[in-house]
């Protein structure tokens, strides 16, 4: 909007199956990051635990030969979303870089959006949430604290995709490739996941994302996903 | 922030330069604390530090920002900014770490703002093992202490024992110090990830001091044994930063990782092929692939290897090996023609769960890799080259416990780590004083005398060696915030009790490690500023050749008869709380386990075949049993568990640990036998046999994010 | 925002009209420790970003730390019975404990920063009234995501939702 | 036809249907106590969830649809009973209406205003409710009209209107007399609703071209409303929820139950009130035959749902077809087949076993199934989403059910109520002259 003199990105991310271990790095690096609401034995059994991210396992074959695969799952940023057109108040959306974003203010809660996530990457704040203090002096000043009735989900760290472009823009220069990363692509040992911009084709993503080995999760259903799974080898 | 970003940070810095294309970050160079009164809300700098939370000693940057906190100063309540940590990454210049962290290392940060932390000196109320505590002044306490050292110190010092982590750091080193000055013993460890095996190896067969570092990066072909080097073992980051550059890391090449083990860990889950490997026969694999590569003449660097080694491997019987194994011939033939086939194979033997003959299967690695001549070259076995890696090892503790008058912990917890049959906990109950430094309350501190609140690291400046690390790296912290609460330092604790007792002892600080170290140009600043100081490892080829002459094997021992205890017992250090020290963190807590999905509490692992016997179902309630004792935990029935074996994390079972882990659970550990690793003495944890009894449905429910462990199959949920 | 008034005490059910009004109640009833003249400041020709150094770089515009007082107050107008509190403060080390007047709830979720706005030529005056005509700070301009939008459109500034609230 | 007009003297029907008006037995005080409590008490978990946050309801990730949105879609259909049937009845000049339409009317009314408050009740944050209507802003805000939702709003809130207005233009006359008949404030209240109704020939002729009118608009809405209702359904790309068949499916599913309902209440009211001369075998006969037609309707569509399903044999439809017909909502479904479809089949289409009795036996275990059916629809679907990894199971907490207990209870006040204020017959249809009308 109005920024027609800038370059628009298109924000997207490649995992590559073949070298993510399970090892759910990715996933306390987003609890750190975005303020995810602490659950506790209670609440997790009752279905209410976060994880934006989110490490599917699931075993392949019989004993002696099996086989287990771990497939790191974050909301899919869909170009064709399903959960934005259901939203009765425009509390999802999709954002000129073509983030699928969700705004807490104007969230009243009716959590259709998540019915209609096939991929369920989306979460609700049944409560306020809690932290014991002085646990709430981790909290990332750059992220909201979600109040209790609205949904939230991954953002791919949208305060990292506007701090990096801040700081671009204040010191004149074009965001380079592999500058931003999200939360879980920037801690991952083993450096399965790559963030980037999908409309610059020479971005590490981009061609990841055109390789033979890339795929998308529930591609069937047409919600063009803009996360890339790369499979494994064998 | 990636690698780039900050290294610009810390070069326009050590150049004494503020002003370039990122001068606006220059308040991000201070090295130093962050004087609250100068954090500016909004804006983030970031620190060097290290992390602690396991042996690995990653290097680490943290965000430091505003945060506010409520205090009283007498009597009257203020709203406070401070500087605090908000997020933990790896520090992109450190060689380890490599800009990447693992789950348990951004945790670390609910270890410092964990609400449960010992905030000031205590002395204990109540009976040992109760946990009472009342503050005390820092004076009366360190006095008291001091006074019952120097008496014990004059009878026989050698009743003193002191157990720390088994990491080489500036801790550490001032904790041998501190013993030495004494004239105590060395401090131990009694942690189930100590690597007590793996270093005790190295050492008998290259003579090496420290970890072996296994370059797998560079490696074509890699089969695992017994480690679970993407789940913890060693060193998890580095480990797995290194997988990702085997598998795709080199363009046109894919490595091709084999993994034998006793239980779909992460490094089997993540491997091309998993050998279901029967619990303790690692070494029988191993010498049974040596044997094959001898037989078929793929082992290229046979005549390195010395006559005694050769000779047992080729009077070993294959057709048991591979029986004891439990792996299809037909798979292990065509693995070791493989490995033997490859460019540059690697074999990485570990021992993640600990055996009677662990020692003996490190052993034997070693000499394959020897076999397979990747010893000391690029994609294989290297030495180890940290000079000043000295830590406490894990061996013989029971003993030095029994021997001891005066315990001095330091966030060790032998009531946790060791078994109930041993002992434990009446020998601890008995000591004439037991001392705590650590920055919590876990089960073994519950039975100290006086608590002596150590800062947390990212509170006060270390220096840690990492144990694997290409070259030499020391991975220093500088403090980065003020510290919360009426703690301090352990140094500068026993520096204080050494005065009190009248004997001459300095802490080491991190730059009295690093000084010796640096090189003309480089100051102490820098290093602190980028938060260690690494030097590109030489080729180490003269430290390869052999020292052993002899290779042994024998099969494991498990303790209680099969007849009644039909079920092998694994407890293994899980990924999300390591050796049981991360289940106080939150975080850990609800980070669902990979095998499992469970949150908020571990599972004992079922194989079909043995739970369709019992009638369990996964989330039924069993009871484990062993000789020795017994427990009860949730059911989970795993897909891909070994008949017979039955595995549980370790982690959960803490009697005290805080509000996360306290009563959660049940500790593994607990009901095993008291058996020992045959050289080193430490704990063989995979040694206890069970029975498993189904108890039904209960209160309290296998709590899962994802129950669902299969994509396809029959319909509904349990 | 009139049928809300009852339910000034539920600030957790509020909607943006309650949170105005709350935040108004609580602006104009601000009590701050000291009775800081505004406008004798600015008419000694200081600049807001003499004290609230943030306002053209950063997120926040911040408040000046009792140590920035005392350089000047350290010698001027010491005998004044409110300067005398910010002497008394800086003797004790305590910060002078401010009360926020201007305020986004945190459930309107907005990541507001003074940097881009003062760079694209807003006064000070737009949101914080006119700070010479007054003395204590007080809540003169109300702020409400129409009010926000208005200028966002008219100044062709970013209207995605993102742009603020995230 | 055994029409009771045409058997009994103007006078004594107007005696007769009048006569719950005034006074109140102590049975009467009781049940209504009785339920206000009951009401009272979903009140008080309501008012909880709004004070504690939804989270006390046991909907979870990822069934964030759980007893809400099933009471949501069954109130609806109950909803269905009236207007519709009466409408219908109506257009088509079925005679044996006449007894039967107010308090099927009634039913519509109340049913959308319970069924109406479950979306608001299931918000997180309930409070802004209004969000959802398209009303000016300095934001410049509207809501989504792209979304089921808002369809639902602005079908339910036109259905209401309609349904209000239907049920109050057959009112007038009735209203009229009885303000010349009462004193106080029935009197106000009467001579107030009764718009100034003086039973001139013109007023006759513009109330009959506005009930007929009305008939036929409210007929369309009924239909697209519960279509609607089907579409926040199977708008979605969830698994056995995206099915071209929801949206008749969901009508000939609230027609059904409307029928339940109604058979229920009249039997009720019948009953109490003693309107035997009024509702008679006759009425329940019909209906009865209506119920057992729309059950047999609904075997076939449920059949037609299903069997396409099973025989398609997609993997992501066959997690949540096999939970429900073999799996954990197994007992679930098979209730619902035996209600809907064995009971009212057995009881109804068997001649000799047809009464009041088994009518109402029958029409209970059709709301059971019903309802049962919405929660089939709704929760396996949920629980059983694309990806197994977030496969979930979903039971409800207390509140939930006291709320959903409650709105029963809010169904019999407000019925009560009614039937106290108003004569749950239409009197002025048996005046002799009204006949000449028709």
């Amino acid at each position: 909007m109005n920024q027609s003199n800038q370059t628009q990105h298109r924000w997207g991310m490649a995992i590559d199956s073949d070298r993510c271990t399970g090892c759910q790095a990715c996933v306390a690096a987003c609890h750190a990051e975005n303020n995810l609401p602490l659950s506790d034995a209670e609440s997790a059994a009752r279905g209410r635990a976060v994880h934006w991210i989110r490490v599917d396992r699931y075993y392949e074959g019989e004993f002696p030969d099996i086989r287990v695969k771990y497939m790191p799952v974050l909301c899919q940023h869909c170009d064709e979303a399903p959960c934005e057109p259901v939203c009765p108040v425009y509390a999802t959306y999709k954002n000129p870089e073509g983030l699928n974003v969700q705004v807490y203010n104007r969230c009243v809660g009716t959590r259709y959006c998540a019915n209609n996530c096939p991929y369920s990457v989306r979460f609700f704040n049944w409560f306020d949430p809690v932290w014991p203090s002085p646990l709430d002096l981790q909290h990332n000043p750059d992220v909201s604290i979600r109040m209790a009735g609205v949904m939230e989900k991954c953002t791919f760290c949208i305060q990292r995709i506007n701090r990096a472009e801040r700081e671009a823009k204040e010191e004149k220069r074009p965001l380079a490739d592999g500058e931003v990363q999200p939360a879980c692509v920037q801690s991952c040992p083993a450096e399965a996941m790559v963030f980037g911009d999908l409309n610059d084709p020479e971005s590490k993503v981009s061609r990841l994302a055109e390789s033979g080995r890339s795929t998308r999760l529930l591609e069937e259903l047409g919600t063009q996903p803009k996360v890339f799974y790369l499979q494994r080898a064998t | 922030m990636d690698r780039r970003d900050f290294f610009k940070i810390v070069s326009t810095a050590s150049a004494g330069v503020a002003t370039s294309a990122c001068g606006k970050k220059s308040d991000a160079l201070i090295p130093l604390l962050v004087p609250d009164h100068e954090i500016v809300p909004g804006e983030e700098q970031w620190h060097p530090s290290v992390c602690s939370e396991c042996g690995g000693g990653c290097g680490v940057i943290a965000r430091v920002m505003e945060g506010q906190r409520t205090i009283e100063r007498s009597g009257e309540k203020f709203r406070e900014r401070i500087a605090c940590v908000k997020k933990i990454e790896g520090n992109p210049l450190d060689p380890v770490s490599g800009g990447r962290l693992c789950a348990r290392g951004h945790a670390a940060l609910q270890s410092l703002y964990n609400p449960d932390r010992v905030r000031e000196p205590m002395r204990r109320t109540a009976p040992r093992g109760k946990a009472g505590f009342t503050p005390e002044p820092w004076d009366s306490a360190v006095a008291a202490v001091a006074e019952k050292l120097a008496r014990a110190r004059s009878s026989d010092p050698a009743k003193i024992l002191f157990l720390t982590r088994p990491q080489a750091s500036t801790r550490t080193l001032t904790i041998q110090r501190f013993l030495e000055s004494l004239g105590a013993p060395p401090a131990l460890s009694c942690s189930v990830a100590g690597l007590a095996v793996e270093r005790k190896a190295a050492d008998l067969v290259f003579g090496w001091r420290g970890l072996p570092r296994y370059d797998l990066g560079q490696a074509r072909y890699a089969l695992g044994v017994g480690a679970d080097f993407l789940g913890g073992w060693a060193s998890p980051v580095y480990y797995a930063r290194q997988f990702g550059q085997f598998r795709q890391g080199r363009p046109g090449i894919r490595g091709k990782l084999i993994q034998a083990e006793s239980r779909m860990s992460l490094t089997a889950g993540s491997a091309d092929e998993w050998l279901p490997l029967r619990p303790g026969s690692e070494p029988h694999l191993l010498i049974a692939i040596a044997r094959l590569l001898l037989d078929e003449k793929l082992a290229r660097n046979a005549q390195q290897l010395p006559a005694g080694v050769a000779e047992s491997i080729l009077a070993a019987n294959l057709a048991d090996l591979i029986r004891i194994s439990g792996i299809e011939e037909r798979r292990l033939r065509r693995v070791a023609r493989e490995l033997g086939e490859s460019e540059s194979p690697i074999v990485i033997a570990g021992a993640s769960i600990v055996h009677t003959n662990s020692l003996q299967s490190l052993v034997a690695a070693h000499y394959l890799n020897l076999l397979l001549g990747n010893v000391g070259r690029s994609g294989g076995v290297l030495a180890p080259q940290q000079a000043a890696a000295i830590d406490p090892v894990n061996a013989n503790v029971l003993e030095a416990l029994k021997r001891a008058q005066i315990l001095l912990l330091d966030s060790e917890n032998p009531v946790y780590s060791l078994p109930s049959a041993s002992g434990v906990m009446e020998v601890l109950g008995g000591l004439e004083m037991i001392v705590s430094f650590g920055v919590f309350v876990d089960d073994s501190v519950a039975y100290a005398d006086t608590i002596l609140p150590d800062h947390h690291t990212l509170e006060f400046g270390t220096a840690v060696v990492p144990p694997v690390a290409p070259g030499i790296a020391i991975n220093v912290a500088t403090p980065l915030v003020q510290p919360l609460y009426n703690t301090r330092p352990i140094g500068q604790t026993l520096g204080d009790i050494a005065r009190k007792m009248n004997v001459p002892f300095e802490p080491i600080g991190a730059r009295d490690l690093i000084e010796p170290q640096l090189a003309p140009g480089e100051t102490w600043d820098d290093v602190a500023r980028q938060g260690g100081l690494w030097r590109d490892g030489e080729a180490t080829e003269p430290a390869s050749k052999p020292l052993g002459e002899k290779l042994e094997w024998s099969d494991p021992v498990f303790a209680g008869a099969p007849e009644q205890f039909p079920l092998q017992f694994q407890p293994y250090p899980s990924l999300q709380f390591g050796d049981g020290r991360g289940a106080n963190l939150p975080w850990m807590q609800e980070l669902p386990d990979p095998a499992s999905s469970s949150m908020w509490g571990l599972p004992v692992e079922i194989d079909p075949q043995t739970a369709a016997r019992l009638n369990v179902n996964t989330g039924d309630w069993v009871r484990v049993e062993s000789a020795q004792g017994s427990l009860e935990a949730l059911a989970y029935v795993h897909p891909a568990a070994l008949p017979g074996v039955a595995s549980m994390g370790i982690g959960e079972g803490h009697a005290h640990y805080g509000r996360f882990a306290s009563g959660r659970g049940a500790n593994p550990l607990s009901i095993l036998a008291p058996v020992w690793e045959n050289s080193t003495n430490t704990l063989a944890f995979g040694a206890t046999r069970v029975r498993i009894t189904r108890l039904g449905r209960r209160p309290g429910e296998l709590i899962q994010f994802s129950p669902r462990d299969r994509e396809q199959g029959p319909w509904g949920y349990r | 925002m009139l049928f809300d008034w009852r339910k000034r005490r539920l600030i957790r059910f509020s909607s943006k009209g309650v949170w105005l009004i709350v935040l108004c109640a609580i602006g104009a009833m601000a009590d701050q420790p000291i009775a800081f003249p505004h406008n004798s400041h600015v008419k000694l020709g200081l600049d807001c970003l003499d004290c609230h150094i943030g306002a053209d770089t950063r997120a926040a515009a911040g408040l000046p730390s009792v140590r920035k007082c005392m350089l000047c107050h350290a010698k001027l107008a010491k005998e004044k019975p409110e300067v005398q509190k910010v002497i008394a403060y800086a003797n004790k080390g305590i910060e002078i404990p401010w009360v926020r007047v201007y305020d986004f709830p945190s459930e309107a979720h907005v990541k507001f920063r003074h940097a881009p706005h003062y760079q694209a030529g807003i006064s000070c005056s737009t949101c914080h009234g006119d700070l010479t005509k007054e003395t204590v700070a007080e809540h003169t301009v109300t702020h409400t995501m129409g009010s926000c939008l208005t200028c966002h459109r008219q100044k062709h500034a970013s209207e995605d939702c993102a742009a603020c609230h995230f | 036809m055994a029409i009771a007009s045409k058997v009994m003297p103007y006078d004594e029907v107007r005696r007769d249907l009048w006569r719950p008006l005034s006074g109140a037995s102590s049975r009467y005080i009781v049940v209504l106590v009785l339920l206000s409590a009951v009401a009272l008490w979903g009140l008080v978990a309501w008012g909880y969830q709004l004070y504690r946050g939804i989270g006390v309801a046991g909907i979870r990730r990822p069934v964030f649809w759980g007893f809400y949105l099933v009471n949501f879609v069954f109130w609806i259909g109950i909803s269905h009973a009236g207007t519709l049937i009466s409408a219908i009845l109506r257009l088509t000049d079925a005679g044996w209406r006449k007894p039967v339409t107010r308090a099927a009317e009634a039913i519509t009314v109340f049913a959308l205003m319970i069924g109406g408050m479950f979306p608001i009740i299931h918000l997180g944050r309930a409070w802004l409710f209004f969000w959802l209507f398209p009303y000016p802003n300095s934001r410049l805000l509207w809501p989504n009209f792209r979304s089921p939702l808002l369809w639902d709003v602005t079908a339910i809130s036109t259905y209401l209107t309609g349904s209000i207005i239907y049920l109050f233009l057959p009112l007038i006359p009735d209203v009229a007399q009885l303000s010349t008949h009462a004193a106080g404030w029935r009197r106000l209240l009467y001579r107030t609703l009764s718009l100034g109704w003086t039973g001139s020939d013109r007023e006759w002729h513009a109330l009959e071209r506005a009930m007929k009118l009305m008939a036929g608009i409210i007929l369309a809405v009924a239909v697209s409303v519960h279509t609607v209702v089907a579409w926040d359904f199977s708008m979605s790309v969830a698994p056995m929820w995206h099915s071209s068949i929801f949206g008749p499916y969901f009508v000939v599913g609230a027609i059904f139950s409307g029928i339940a309902a109604l058979l229920v209440v009249m039997s009720i009211i019948r009953k109490t009130m003693h309107l035997e001369k009024y509702l008679t075998p006759h009425h329940f006969n019909n209906l009865a035959k209506l119920l057992l037609l729309m059950s047999l309707l609904w075997l076939y569509f449920t059949v037609a749902e299903n069997l396409t399903a099973w025989y398609g044999n997609e993997p992501k439809e066959m997690s949540v077809f096999g939970a429900r017909v073999r799996g954990n909502f197994a007992p679930y479904f098979w209730i619902m087949v035996f209600c809907n479809f064995a009971v009212p089949f057995v009881l109804l289409g068997i001649r000799r076993l047809r009464s009041i009795l088994t009518a109402t036996i029958a029409s209970v275990t059709v709301l059971i199934g019903m309802w049962l059916e919405r929660f089939l629809i709704i929760i396996p679907t949920l629980s059983f989403g694309r990806l197994p990894a977030a496969w979930g199971h979903y039971a409800p907490t207390w509140v939930e059910i006291s709320i959903s207990v409650a709105t029963f209870a809010v169904m019999g006040v407000l019925y009560l109520v009614f039937s106290k204020l108003f004569p749950i017959v239409s009197v002025w249809e048996f005046e002799p002259h009204s006949e000449a009308e028709e």
